[in-house]
């Protein structure tokens, strides 16, 4: 998770000067819960983060040059330039890349999870997370209940993280908790504290043990506050200050650095070392990615379809 | 032996099922019911466990349709109907379609539109909707006439990589009989020559294409030889075999059921206006259904989509331009 | 309901006859809950029914000629031969015309009664109707949703009959009751057996009161069996014979009926009246309609626009 | 006093609620926010109740619009992009376009769709989706290219008794200027003659309009006169205007923004060479953007659409035919 938010910090950084075309997300103050979804995956389960995951990204073997060559339009990124910053992923890896449309990632997981029954691949399981607001999407039920009518190994995580840009949950949903939704689908729920790194490990252990063992879909509902703007363009002004200065406002990060000291499993030098070996990492991933080719529009095939000898072509100009 | 349009699309789905066992179908009521139309029927009790009934959620159909494509399944959706293929609109043209051109991974999926207007349907149950889904980038929209092309190109949308709008049309289903079922087939991506003829081409695709023929018929007794080229996929168009025909008949006529504004007819002809200019001798011209949702009257819904009778006059009146 | 049922009886005896062009769909065994529905609605509310409703279309005010005009298209039906069977409403009068995409109707109903809001009106309660295959839609939870966090005064009854078409509930839903769905929108939920009229009336009565007091959105789930093909052409021969034989597969007119008998309410004479005056009525609307015109192409204005000065024109064969 | 594009579809909006009672905007975070592209900065704050928040449910809010519609209101709804509005599409299409039709109880709905192409936007905050919203009958598509229409136009929207889809370019947003509102506007329906000129008709819309202008100078330091139609609004389409400017300069050359297949440039193109075949003196062409989704990085973006570059080449090449 420290990786992850120095890596977020520097796309930040590279935002501000302008290196970076179109938007820039941070996951600060979510990287506890991100990074408990990719550590409690394996190789050969499927993961469908959203634009708030670098850290679950990171967990579950992105590399951090695949994140900087698609943040920085690298044609040698696993985009190639063609989509970017969030919207990445490697899907004959189990990792696919989410499109924008909120909600649209759940029903695909579970296609994964569908084809591997298919196929008697067992015991794999796939996760996806999301935002509280997304929550409200047609796509979200749709895809929940079609999970639990499957009974598949589907982990979905849902981060509260009281803003859906600048709409408070108040406006998204009447519901004391969203994990009062589980029982309506018939499927397991799981709350937990997002700003606390131990207590989401154990949670989402137990939450993707379950779905490997059969138990079908299992709905994480987690607490936090989004730590930044929606996006980097945002000064994320509209968020209630008791909020951020209530429990739910902690920063993960700065939690789980206390605690680590607090039960001296590290020391402050160790953790300075950490960090700097993450900047380093960091430093060297975008320098890579800037320094390669941008895509080049003439060596660009503009074709859709795989079906190479179908696709149509238009008169020249 | 006899077999219909409708029979077609259950062979080919059961060919299908039976030589690749990464083909699975998924809709609503298309397990043991055998689906609406029947088009699934007894495929449940054949292939266990491989054709399964969806609760009533197109998105998450459509969705888990991707990632099983993404896992090397090549699944076969089947809308209820193609006007309900709407709520899974976003994940056909926005996630689907666009799968391939992001990842490189192929996204083989076949989604079947059972299309077009029949009578008593009314303005939901009646639509065509291949202009919207020819529209993006990603798709390949099939639209079969025949009994042969039913079968042929439904199992070659399922071999395909990409994902596959398949438009088949409701008033062809038990009204269109062939001898038996092809054994080979022309590719998709061409054209067919329906009727050869010199003074005047009609393109057409899908159901309109029996339109066109009656009308030929009809001409032909007053001694006009029309031509008519069935479409078959209307993306990829094949302009080229269009092109040939206003080539040796200077004259086209495009009829689509569709809506007037956009679509086939205007691809078509603003495609030889602006490539074939110089083969035309007379304006081109097209004919559509009216501007308005399919109405549920039959005295209605007759006169709202081209018929043999208003594509002959409309046939009549190039031919005298 | 009676009334409903005998028109149902005779839709379907004119569409065994050939007279009836396209489908027709029955509300035969739920015919109790509708008419709940219908009763317990005012003048002045919004009610948007769905295929099986009848008896609650008739209950809210729906004339049995309107029913018949549009399903024998008439062209002097409130569709005039544009939409057809239960494809009818008629809108200046809260009578909203379904359209056949399932889930679409109720946030057309929040938005009637956002309306009245902003208008002023209060003390209206808008309801509407959906089988338990539609809760599987997107657009149902995007509106019940969209109703909780607005606190509109909606009534959302569901019909769990057991089928979707051909589809079993199991094929739907993996909840124990989709009444379990009302806490995690934050709504009220109220269960029903849906074969008895007097739990129907008061069930229903209790949540447009609750809707109409300001206590929001009131989901009512009602356990019934479909006693008919989903439409006229559908034998319904996979319906489990278990279910018909158990009390969910009672005709709820039948045990009405039976109640009247039994609690001496009325004799076999006077319910023997009933059905003749029934009839009777139903008759005489049929013929009318029969005798009606049908719609005349060539003075249909093929207009779908209510700007007639922005209508295309295109040119004439 | 300068006023944008933004800034005159945010006072449109201002005055359509200061002078009418029955219009509210309904959208994801258009209240205290403003809106994400800030369309309706302090609008809650001047009309307090009337500018409402919505839950990311563009199904419900499209549902909820044609429900206060039948009351008598007259929602604005604001798409947070364009390509947004699929999950609302059901409802538009099937709901909001066939109200009228099918219960004459009209159904005015304005949407607003942040539409088009910006550099580094990516595939699914790129999109034009006119072609879509004009097949289907029963609404009306208004594309303005102006500051002054931006205004007028979306005035002229929610007054207009049928649902609009209303696309406003996003690169025009703050980049366009004009020196004060209009206080008369050219009504809807009537396309602009945006510059005149003898040698040659580009019809082009939104944001393409810029770019057609920008091709129209260059090639008058050529001694080529190109005379620009502004389409405003695609649904209904002026087809008396662009045949009448065709009449004068016998060559038409089309641009859109968006894909290939269907869409403006051929439905423009197919009703000229139906209806005008004879006033055309070269084969009219159409230049639209590449068939892929939109691509994200700059390089690929600008490669992508049609660009000044690339028009003026078509248009060259127009001219020497
Ligand atoms: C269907 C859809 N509608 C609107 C948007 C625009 N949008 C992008 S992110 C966002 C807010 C998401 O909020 P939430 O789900 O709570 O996630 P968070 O950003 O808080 O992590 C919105 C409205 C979208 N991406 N998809
Ligand atoms: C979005 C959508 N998908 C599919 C259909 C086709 N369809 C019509 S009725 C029906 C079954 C409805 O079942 P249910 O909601 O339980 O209502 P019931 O018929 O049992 O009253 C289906 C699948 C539809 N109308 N709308
Ligand atoms: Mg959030
Ligand atoms: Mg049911």
């Amino acid at each position: 998770m420290l990786l992850a938010r120095t890596l977020d910090e520097k796309f930040a950084s590279l935002y501000r000067a302008g290196k970076i075309h179109g938007g820039v997300f941070l996951g600060r103050g979510q990287e506890a819960l991100s990074v408990a979804v990719g550590l409690n995956l394996r190789k050969g389960d499927v993961f469908a983060p959203l634009i708030r995951d670098q850290a679950g990204r990171l967990a579950f073997g992105e590399t951090l040059l695949d994140a900087a060559r698609t943040y920085l339009g690298s044609a040698l990124g696993p985009m190639r330039g063609r989509d970017g910053n969030v919207h990445r992923g490697r899907p004959r890896e189990g990792y696919l890349p989410m499109i924008s449309h909120l909600g649209a990632m759940i029903a695909v997981v579970n296609g994964t999870l569908l084809a591997r029954r298919f196929k008697g691949v067992l015991r794999t399981v796939g996760a996806t997370c999301i935002g509280e607001g997304a929550t409200s999407t047609g796509s979200f039920h749709e895809a929940i209940n079609q999970a639990a009518v499957e009974k598949l190994p589907l982990v979905l995580v849902i981060a509260n993280n009281q803003y859906a840009y600048s709409t408070p949950s108040s406006r998204q949903f009447a519901c004391t908790s969203l994990a009062d939704r589980a029982s309506g689908y018939g499927v397991d729920a799981h709350s937990v504290d997002g700003t606390e790194l131990a207590a989401c490990l154990s949670v989402l252990a137990e939450a993707v043990e379950r779905a490997r063992e059969g138990h079908g879909p299992q709905m994480v509902v987690a607490r936090l506050l989004r730590l930044c703007g929606h996006g980097e363009h945002d000064d994320a002004s509209y968020v209630d200050p008791r909020l951020k200065a209530s429990p739910l406002g902690r920063d993960c990060l700065k939690v789980a650095e206390q605690n680590l000291l607090s039960r001296q499993w590290a020391d402050a030098v160790t953790i300075e070392g950490w960090r700097c070996e993450a900047v380093h990492k960091v430093e060297e991933a975008v320098a890579t990615a800037l320094r390669e080719p941008t895509p080049d529009p003439y060596k660009e095939n503009w074709c859709a379809l795989a079906s190479k000898h179908l696709v149509e072509t238009h008169p020249e100009v | 032996m006899s077999i219909t349009y409708l029979e077609a699309i259950r062979e080919a789905q059961a060919r299908a099922l039976a030589e690749d066992p990464r083909v699975f179908i998924y809709g609503q009521d298309v397990g043991a019911f055998g689906g609406a139309f029947k088009a699934t029927k007894n495929l449940a009790q054949e292939f266990p466990g491989r054709v399964i009934d969806a609760p009533i959620s197109e998105d998450a159909i459509v969705g888990a349709a991707i990632g099983a494509a993404v896992e090397g399944m090549r699944p076969i959706i089947e809308m209820q109907f193609a006007d309900f293929s709407t709520p899974g609109f976003n994940q056909i043209v926005n996630h689907a379609a666009t799968l391939y051109w992001r990842t490189q991974v192929p996204c083989p999926i076949t989604i079947r539109l059972p299309s077009g207007g029949t009578s008593g349907s009314g303005p939901f149950h009646s639509q065509s909707m291949e202009t919207l889904y020819a529209h993006y980038p990603g798709l390949i929209v099939m639209t079969p006439a025949t009994v042969e092309d039913a079968y042929s190109m439904l199992l070659e949308a399922v071999a395909l990589d990409d994902p596959v709008i398949f438009c088949e049309h409701k008033l062809l289903y038990n009204h269109l009989k062939a001898e038996s079922l092809p054994t080979e087939a022309v590719p998709v991506g061409k054209a067919r020559l329906a009727r050869p003829g010199r003074d005047m081409t009609i393109v057409a695709y899908s159901a309109m294409v029996h339109e066109a023929l009656a009308v030929a018929d009809e001409l032909a007794s007053e001694g006009t030889e029309v031509e008519i080229v069935d479409l078959r996929s209307i993306k990829p168009l094949d302009t080229d075999t269009v092109m040939a025909s206003v080539a040796r008949t200077g004259r086209l006529l495009c009829v689509g059921e569709s809506w007037p504004w956009g679509g086939v007819t205007a691809e078509v002809v603003s495609r030889v206006a602006c490539e074939g200019f110089g083969l035309l001798d007379a304006p081109p011209q097209r004919l559509n259904a009216k501007d308005t949702p399919v109405p549920y009257h039959p005295n209605l819904w007759a006169a709202h989509r081209p018929t043999a009778r208003s594509i002959a006059a409309a046939a009549r009146r190039l031919l005298r331009i």
